[in-house]
């Protein structure tokens, strides 16, 4: 097992382990901590895989932007920031539901190449010029949802004086 | 450059989306379930980039483009589900999902 | 290609686009007079409307034609990949979508004049119609999911832009929680299928067809879409949001959603899954399913297809039947139309395809005008209770008659663009033979069970005695204030205009369907052979 | 050449139309429409090679047709095309006669009259359209159209258990049009038909394969049959007589029913000879059930309503059987015999809802002696039942007559079976007078006066017409016979 | 030309029984004329006058074409038949006018009575089966209509009932007879067939028996089918059962309907069918057989009944087996003969029994008693019709039943299986003359009634008598009618026709003795038991009681037929209206019930909670997995992977 094999494997430990971490801690002040942990876990493996852009975009707006909001969520909402959620009853339904997806993806897994290769890398010019060009498209329909959100959202929080 | 296997990466995003899958339909809290939903977003982002890592065709750098224009998504959307919560929580005085079961049958 | 090269082709967008900045510009400067903001977005629409149809070559219009017709419908040269295409059918869809945009809108303007929601609300409708726009003319999985996320971001805020009424609130919550699953499912899919094909560009994912190393991939990754797709045109098991939502949400966004958004996850269906799902009777060679064997793998989403639009509709009439709010019940009636509209999808001939669209359009003046009826009843103080409405049809000639109308359309009965479109559609089971017959029957079936709801509507209003006249006057349920009453004792101009509109199309385009089935099948012609 | 049909069809949407709008007026209107339709009908019967007069050398055919493209793609051309054939024009003749008689016996209605004479009306436009339309679109539309105004007929001016047997009766018919839409639209497409006119789907027939025949006339017939009905699909038949209003009776049994047998002959027996010679011997099974199953529960039943819904399954058995024997002579006796029983049933059921109105029950064993307090009813009861009992110089002894004789030369004793119920038939009826109209009064109330005049002349109609037809069938069997039926003369 | 007559229906008003009496006498004037022209001209005319329904030919089923015509034909055999109906008809027309003047409903009367005329008479000039079917059933509906006159009467409607359903088992059976003769001459015969000229009597020289194949066990099921019809018609065994009931109408309507002409018809159609259609041998016998046994079986039931009315109608009954018999045996005219002859004198004994009813207002034998004294003109007439009926010479009836013993007993030698029912019709000779002589002796002898609670007794007005003169003389030289040449010419008929034996003036004078005697006997019999008022009683110890009761209850043939009818039938009829009811309808109502529990119980999946959505989402998500991974390639590898 290679070195960069090794580290994917600690990586991906990190990033299964925060992500239930998050979801099943009873703070959800942890909670934030933990998913911020996540998302800088994800980072990392982006730059192991030789996108480095996208590491530091995932740095930048997950672990940064969108923790701060969900942060910011849990202040809004709560009289008490360090307060516990109440238990809720984990069923065996969605559990169940969990698992059964995750065997059915895994049992793709089985027909893809299982042997070692390098990993395709590409120059940040490269992918602006992508992203401004020929997929153009796409950053213009982000645009507009940017733009349906953030009207939206700005009306919806805003204090009615009615 | 890096040497890798495919087969973990989908391991990985499938668990992550099953974590997320699970998250969304056991939290009742509505940050919760945001953050559950962001979780299986990563896993969707994941995907492209090591797709576009491990191309199918000759190059794959269109998944990288994808990926950045996803996260730019997932952000606006955590807004606007925020914006929605934080309206509801204006109203209700809580953001537990099992609180606003108004409309039902 | 630039920005700028293409600018011309999407003078429709471009005008919505101005049309929803105009909106947000005046409301920064306090301007939220509705009849204004209203004014701009029906002008919009309907100019995006004219533009539209001229692009589909209708003579009276060909002035405003953008599109210039040899660039539609034409495939696009071997290997290249563009993000979008101008399909005649497209183009249909586009029309389809503007009208319900337009019917909503100009119900709209009946609201309460000073209501503070108004820019929002049109400048919403209008972001969301783009996104629709968008959506018809895509040719690549990312730029049709982000379109639609468009649609849905609109839409999720649409449903709670009163920000006061808790039903419209939690109806954004559970709609959003869904929605963003969905997203998440179709994404993913999105990215199993990037990962198989190495593109997601449709034509070459077509053309690949099942020649692709990563056979059950390619399966996971067209469930995963099915299933955030599913989402959208609210079949069953994937609906449930589809009922809270249509019932909590405003009037007229109900009638929106029910009767224009929904519409785009049809045509992804389409678009996605043409001809049908990839290519019909690709034979793959080996072991596709979990046990392996050798199968079909056109056949295989089809029989899957196929199973969801009966379980759809049979699970949507159930419901419905026994019923007692009237929203809930034209939403559940919506859920098993959307079962007929997948029918078509699952046959994948250029007919079924057709008597799909057609069905999308009858659906589109039903429904919509459904939810605006439901909004002007309410407007005047009916209560949500289908009970309510007792006596209405002969107290109010104009809800009465056209509501009637629409129920009988959706239930098929002759001389209304239902039955038609229902009978273009089961033609087209009937005309693609083998077991597709069964989607006919199954479908035949459903509409005889789902009369029996309409029906009981029809009793309610038209046989039952009128409740005692309650004590608050028409019109007080809006604002607590006491606004002016509206014109046309309560339900405003803007409204009964649309809904006068609806019903003679209904009435028009079922004795005549020729008008538009001519435009829409051979657009669907088109369609199939240009995407195979 | 006028385009009669379609002039007919716009005077009945007109005339419903305006009855709908004339409020307490529109039994005016009614009547005005039902009179125009009358004479149009009576000029279309006149306009018809055949009529009254019988000519061998004439060349038959659908007359007056028209045909203008209505929906054109490339793979489904529907046509608005009608037209008239001898069979066509009888079933006409009755609607037209019915609606007349009905709109008159129902002139004392006063609950929301302007919706009941638009139903009625709206009830007979759709019977119309069926019997004209030549196109398979058309046709469905049509036979769809006739169900929502029963619909409403039976569930808003029926009696006390309406709104159920106007469901039943809905789910029932509904289904089974259903299922014939699947037949009717496999039919188009597996043969290959050009389009959905009658012509095109004829010609194409042949083209299908025997077994696809055998299931495509098993669909169809299945549609047909419920509107028979036939045994077992008849339960919606009595629920419906009961519950609806004399009116919507008198449409049911009169023109709705005949529908399933026009279409059993315009359809499954013409277009699928394979199919139907493979179904016979069920046909035959199914129908002779239903007439011994028809008579012998009519003599159990105690509301006379149900009697005389019973006494048409029994009757359109016979139809069924004489339709089934695939001869020439079984046709024309079927058609005639639909022609009686749409006269008679009408008749009847007119009957006992005056009999409902003067009374206030329609309970057999509780009323007795009615004749002295209600000569003229307790006439039109008796000429309605000596009629459907098969009595010479009434209309349904010809007909009966000839299925009978058809039935002998088609299938030799097998004709007891229809024989002996006859007795049955006989020994009902003649029960139901003996302890209804004879004997010593009971439960009539002193005050009871005879039948008021519009009813007993919505009936005298009816009777004359029995009378009139009985002694000249050769009025009817002319027009007939002039049809283009398999096998018929001069095909 | 006849039928026309059937316009007297419109009598509404207290004239109008004259009216319907003055269009019956034009009708016996046209009858009589009829006949008179017939007898003077021996012949036939047919005038076929329209075509009822037509079917050109078609290649298969009827080559030469099909159709159903309505026509007239006068031969010897109907002109006599006319002679009867019309003349009779007048005159118990006449006579109603007098017995019927204090009853309501008069214009149903007349109406009905007329329509009855006028249905008779077109079924005795009908020129094909059909038709003669047509006007059959007409007939028998007249009947139905006029036994039930009095329908307040509970007895009289379920009599009326009665006779309709027992007629109507008759008519299935003619029906089948038709159509098994039709499907002998169908296509084949004079005038391609029955099939293109509708079912019409060709009379003369080429009658279809000679056919080649015939002669075969077809025409002899038809014949007996035929044979069924007559017998319900004319109340022969086993249908005999509804006329002695039928008295419950009007005595007029006894008079005409039930002894002189409906119940004729039978005979009537009998004596056609042998003519036109022929019988086989076996046929032969079994009408014989009929004749002969109800002959004798219906007089011993008139023996003991104490009602007048039903005495007279079980001698009718035994009258016309005497008629089948002849027609049996092969002689067609001389049962028409006998026919002829037995209207006259039956049709006098009801109208006198009639005027006897009138007079005391019951029917009962032993309440009368005495009449004579008050009423002699209607003792008189009963007497003669009596002694017409037991056949005494010179009255009509013993020169026509005598006709008959004496043509059956000249062909024994040739068909010796006929002799038992020969002997039992001989038999019926003293059963005859006893049983209506004791009905004379108990009305009429003795010193008054027995019921002193009867009104005293008196003479009709004279539209009654005149009738009953009429029909006295009627009875008393009928049979001498056969002394005349044109007589004699209706009753030799035309070519073919098997008439009476040229020899009749010197029939079997053995015969003739013994038979007279016989009736004498039965005379003097009556006149031991019940002459001059005395009341024969039979002790209650007696060993021919048993015999007694089972006459009285008329062998117990009704109650076997009312158990059919009522309860076997109307059970089962119960039966299957509760299985259409709960197992039939159940069906359906069960169905209802399954989608209003499916709707409620999905309703309930509908719980509010977006996770539970989102549950449904991934679980569909998973079902598309399963669908697409698992079932869809199963599916398609089992279907052929098409």
């Amino acid at each position: 097992m290679s070195l960069e094999e090794l580290a994917f494997l600690a990586l991906a430990l990190v990033a299964i382990g925060t992500a239930t971490a998050a979801l099943l801690v009873r703070e959800l002040v942890h909670t934030i901590l933990w998913i911020a942990i996540f998302f800088v876990d994800l980072s990392a493996i982006y730059f192991l895989l030789s996108a480095p852009f996208l590491g530091v975009l995932q740095l930048g707006v997950y672990a940064g932007a969108v923790t701060i909001l969900l942060l910011f969520g849990i202040m809004t909402t709560r009289k008490r920031i360090f307060s516990r959620e109440a238990v809720t009853g984990i069923g065996p339904v969605p559990v169940a539901l969990a698992v059964v997806t995750f065997i059915f993806l895994a049992s793709a897994l089985g027909e893809l190449p299982q042997s070692t290769t390098a990993v395709q890398s590409y120059d940040p010019t490269a992918l602006s010029q992508n992203l401004f060009g020929p997929n153009g498209p796409w950053l213009l329909l982000l645009g507009l949802i940017m733009l349906a959100g953030v009207a939206g959202a700005i009306y919806l929080v805003r204090e009615g004086r009615e | 450059m890096t040497d890798l296997s495919l087969p973990g990466f989908l391991a990985l995003s499938a668990a992550l989306f099953g974590i997320g899958v699970f998250g969304i339909l056991t939290r009742r809290n509505f940050i919760l379930l945001l953050i559950s939903i962001e979780i299986a977003m990563n896993a969707v982002i994941l995907n492209f980039v090591y797709f576009a890592a491990f191309p199918a065709g000759t190059s794959g750098l269109s998944g990288q483009s994808i990926a950045v224009v996803l996260v730019g998504f997932a952000a606006t959307e955590v807004a606007v589900g925020l914006a929605i919560v934080l309206a509801l929580n204006r109203l209700k005085g809580t953001i537990n999902v099992a609180r606003a079961t108004e409309l039902k049958e | 290609m630039s920005v700028s090269s293409f600018a011309g082709p999407f003078v429709p967008e471009l005008v919505l686009l101005a049309g929803t900045l105009l909106i947000f510009l005046l409301d920064v400067l306090k301007v939220r007079r509705i009849e204004l903001t209203g004014g701009i977005a029906v002008a919009a629409t309907l100019a995006a409307l004219g533009v539209v149809v001229a692009d589909l070559g209708f003579a009276p219009l060909a002035f405003l034609a953008t599109v210039p017709a040899s660039q539609i419908d034409v495939a696009p040269a071997a290997g290249a990949a563009p993000l979008f295409a101008f399909t005649s059918f497209g183009l249909v869809f586009q029309a389809i979508f503007l009208l319900a945009t337009f019917f909503v809108a100009l119900a709209s303007v009946s609201r309460p004049s000073d209501e503070r929601g108004a820019p929002i609300f049109y400048g919403l409708l209008l972001l969301a119609t783009i996104g629709m726009l968008l959506v018809a003319i895509a040719s690549d999985l990312i730029f049709l999911l982000l379109a639609i996320e468009v649609v849905s971001i609109a839409s999720y805020l649409l449903v709670a832009y009163t920000r006061k009424d808790v039903r419209g609130l939690e109806a954004a919550m559970k709609f959003f929680v869904i929605g963003a699953l969905s997203t998440v499912l179709s994404f993913f899919g999105a990215s199993l299928l990037f990962g198989a094909y190495g593109t997601t560009n449709l034509y070459l994912i077509r053309a690949a067809g099942t020649a692709v190393g990563y056979p059950v991939l390619v399966l996971l990754g067209y469930g995963f879409l099915i299933a955030g797709l599913a989402f959208k045109v609210t079949l069953v098991p994937f609906h449930a949001w589809a009922v809270d939502v249509y019932d909590g949400a405003p009037d007229d966004v109900s009638a929106f959603l029910a009767g224009g958004t929904k519409k785009i996850g049809v045509f992804a269906f389409f678009l996605v899954f043409l001809g049908p799902v990839l290519a019909v009777g690709a034979v793959g060679s080996s072991g596709y399913g979990l046990f392996g064997g050798s199968v079909a793998l056109g056949a295989s989403f089809q029989i899957t297809l196929g199973a969801l639009a009966v379980v759809t509709m049979t699970v949507g009439n159930v419901l419905a039947l026994l019923q007692k709010e009237m929203k809930r019940m034209l939403a559940y009636s919506s859920i098993s139309q959307a079962g007929y509209m997948l029918i078509g999808i699952a046959i994948g001939t250029a007919p079924a395809l057709g008597g799909a669209t057609l069905q999308v359009f009858a659906h589109v003046l039903m429904k919509t005008g459904a939810f605006l009826v439901v909004g002007a009843a309410a407007a005047i103080g009916v209560g949500p209770l289908i009970d309510d409405w007792r006596g209405l049809g002969l107290k109010r000639p104009l809800l009465g008659v056209s509501f009637a109308l629409m129920l009988l359309s959706l239930a098929g009965v002759p001389l209304t663009i239902g039955f038609v479109s229902k009978f273009v559609l089961f033609s087209a089971a009937v005309d693609a033979q083998g077991w597709f017959i069964w989607l006919a029957v199954a479908g035949l079936l459903n509409s005889a069970l789902s009369v029996f709801y309409y029906a009981r509507v029809l009793k309610v209003m038209f046989f039952d005695a009128a409740p005692a006249p309650a004590g608050a006057p028409a019109g007080s349920v809006v604002g607590g204030a006491g606004p002016p009453a509206l014109p046309l004792g309560g339900i405003g101009y803007g409204r009964a205009a649309s809904l006068a509109i609806i019903a003679a199309l209904i009435v028009a385009f079922g004795i005549y369907p020729q008008a538009v089935l001519g435009a829409i099948q051979s657009a669907a012609y088109h369609f199939v052979t240009v995407g195979a | 050449m006028l385009p009669l049909i379609s002039i007919v069809l716009a005077t009945l949407l007109l005339g419903t139309v305006g009855t709908f709008l004339a409020g307490s007026r529109a039994r005016w209107v009614a009547l005005g429409t039902s009179a125009v339709f009358l004479a149009e009908v009576a000029l279309l019967l006149a306009s018809y090679p055949g009529w009254p007069g019988y000519s061998s050398s004439l060349v038959p055919g659908f007359s007056d047709t028209e045909t203008y493209s209505w929906i054109s793609v490339a793979w489904l051309h529907v046509d608005y095309a009608v037209g008239v054939d001898g069979i066509s024009l009888i079933f006409i003749l009755l609607t037209a006669i019915l609606q007349v008689a009905t709109v008159v016996y129902s002139w004392g209605e006063t609950h929301r009259p302007a919706g009941y004479f638009g139903l009625v009306l709206l009830t007979c436009l759709g019977c119309f359209g069926v019997f004209v339309a030549l196109d398979v679109l058309l046709f469905f539309l049509f036979w769809e159209a006739v169900l929502v105004p029963m619909f409403f007929l039976i569930g808003y001016w029926g009696g006390p258990n309406r709104r159920y047997a106007a469901l039943k009766f809905f789910i029932y018919t509904h289904v089974a049009s259903i299922v014939m839409l699947v037949g009717l639209l496999a039919l188009v497409f597996y043969s290959g038909a050009t389009s959905l006119d009658f012509s095109a789907v004829y010609a194409a027939a042949g083209n299908l394969a025997p077994v696809v025949q055998t299931f495509l006339f098993l669909a169809l017939f299945f549609g047909f049959a419920v509107k028979f009905p036939v045994v077992p699909f008849h339960t919606w038949l009595p629920d419906a007589h009961v519950e609806a209003p004399t009116g919507g009776s008198v449409l049911l049994a009169g023109l709705l029913l005949k529908l399933g047998g026009y279409g059993l002959i315009r359809w499954a027996v013409e277009v699928l000879p394979h199919g139907f010679h493979s179904a016979q011997p069920l046909l035959f099974l199914i129908a002779f059930i239903t007439i011994v199953w028809g008579s012998v529960l009519s003599l159990a039943q105690r509301d006379l309503k149900r009697l005389v819904a019973y006494s048409s399954i029994n009757h359109m058995g016979i139809v069924l059987l004489a339709i089934a024997l695939d001869s020439s002579l079984g046709l024309l006796a079927a058609v005639l015999l639909m022609f009686a029983h749409g006269i008679v049933s009408g008749l009847l059921f007119m009957a006992s809802g005056s009999v409902h109105h003067q009374y206030g029950t329609r309970d057999i064993s509780s009323l007795g002696g009615i004749t002295p307090s209600a000569p003229a009813l307790s006439t039109m009861i008796m000429a309605g039942s000596l009629a459907s009992l098969g009595l010479p110089a009434l209309i349904s002894f010809p007909a009966e007559f000839t299925a009978f004789l058809a039935t002998w030369n088609g299938l030799g004793y097998w004709v007891l079976i229809p024989l002996v119920v006859l007795v049955v038939t006989a020994g009902f009826y003649l029960w139901m007078m003996q302890r209804m109209l004879f004997g010593e009064k009971k439960g009539v109330p002193l005050d009871v006066h005879d039948v008021p005049w519009y009813e007993g002349a919505g009936m005298g109609l009816l009777v004359a017409l029995t009378v009139l037809f009985g002694i000249l069938p050769s009025l009817l069997v002319n027009v007939i016979v002039n049809s283009p039926i398999r096998g018929w003369p001069g095909t | 030309m006849i039928v026309g007559f059937a316009g007297t229906r419109l009598g509404r008003l207290e004239w109008g029984g004259w009216v319907a009496v003055a269009f019956s006498a034009a009708a016996m004037v046209l009858g009589v004329l009829i006949a008179v022209g017939e007898a003077m001209s021996p012949g036939t005319y047919t005038n076929v006058q329209f075509t009822w329904l037509h079917l050109a030919p078609a290649p298969g089923a009827f080559p030469n074409g099909f159709s159903l015509v309505m026509g007239t034909l006068v031969d010897p055999l109907s002109s006599l038949m006319l002679v009867v109906v019309t003349v009779v008809g007048f005159l118990v027309m006449l006579y109603s006018i007098g017995y019927m003047h204090h009853d309501h409903g008069l214009p149903r009367y007349y109406a009905e009575l007329s329509l009855f005329l006028a249905s008779m008479t077109g079924l005795v000039l009908a020129n094909n089966l059909l038709e003669f079917f047509l006007f059959w059933e007409l007939v028998g509906v007249c009947s139905y209509f006029l036994i039930g006159f009095y329908y307040e009467k509970p007895s009289a409607a379920s009599a009326a009932k009665e006779a309709f359903l027992v007629t109507r088992v008759g008519d299935v059976l003619f029906l089948l007879g038709i159509f098994l003769y039709f499907s002998v001459y169908a296509t084949a015969g004079p005038n391609g067939g029955w099939a293109a000229n509708g079912f019409v009597f060709v009379h003369g020289a080429s009658p279809f028996l000679p056919l080649p194949g015939a002669n075969t066990p077809t025409l002899t099921i038809a014949g007996l089918l035929i044979l069924g019809g007559a017998a319900g018609k004319s109340a022969q065994f086993p249908l005999h059962v509804w006329l002695p009931d039928a008295m419950e109408g009007p005595t007029t309507v006894s008079a005409l309907i039930h002894a002189a002409t409906m119940v004729a018809a039978g005979v009537y159609l009998l004596a056609v069918a042998s003519v036109f259609l022929g019988f086989t041998p076996t046929d032969q016998l079994a009408i014989v057989a009929v004749g002969g046994f109800t002959a004798f079986f219906a007089a011993t039931m008139a023996v003991v009944h104490p009602d007048i009315k039903r005495v007279i109608a079980y001698s009718t009954i035994s009258q016309l087996g005497y008629m089948v018999l002849a027609i049996g045996a092969g002689f067609a005219m001389v049962g028409l003969y006998h026919l002829f002859t037995h209207a006259f004198f039956k049709a006098l004994l009801f109208l006198a029994a009639g005027s006897v009813i009138h007079a005391v207002g019951t029917q009962d034998l032993f309440k009368m008693g005495g009449l004579k004294k008050h009423m002699r003109l209607t003792a008189a007439a009963f007497a003669i019709g009596g002694l017409a009926l037991a056949g005494i010479p010179p009255f009509a009836g013993f020169w026509s039943k005598d006709d008959i013993l004496g043509s059956v007993y000249s062909v024994l030698g040739t068909h010796p299986d006929y002799w038992p029912f020969f002997l039992l019709a001989f038999a019926a000779v003293f059963l005859t003359a006893y049983y209506i002589f004791r009905a004379w002796f108990l009305a009429f002898s003795g010193d008054g009634p027995r019921d002193p609670s009867l009104p005293t007794p008196h003479e009709g007005p004279w539209v009654m008598q005149v009738p009953l003169v009429v029909l006295s003389a009627m009875a008393v030289v009928a049979g001498l009618f056969v002394f005349f040449p044109g007589f004699q010419n209706l009753l030799l008929g035309g070519a073919g026709l098997p008439g009476i034996p040229p020899t009749f003036t010197t029939t079997d004078l053995a015969l003739s003795a013994v038979s007279v005697g016989l009736g004498a006997g039965g005379i003097g019999l009556a006149w031991s038991l019940w002459g001059n008022g005395r009341v024969f009683v039979l002790s209650e110890t007696s060993a021919i009681q048993p015999v007694r009761r089972l006459l009285l209850n008329r062998y117990y043939f009704k109650v076997g037929y009312d158990w059919i009818g009522l309860r076997a039938v109307y059970t089962i009829s119960r039966a299957a209206d509760f299985f259409d009811r709960f197992v039939i309808d159940g069906a359906v109502r069960g169905l209802e019930r399954i989608f209003a529990a499916g709707s409620n119980r999905l309703r309930s999946i509908q719980t509010g909670l977006v996770s539970d959505y989102a549950a449904y989402v991934v679980g569909g998500l998973l079902a598309l997995f399963v669908m697409l991974l698992i079932v869809g390639p199963y599916l398609l590898a089992r279907l052929g992977g098409s």
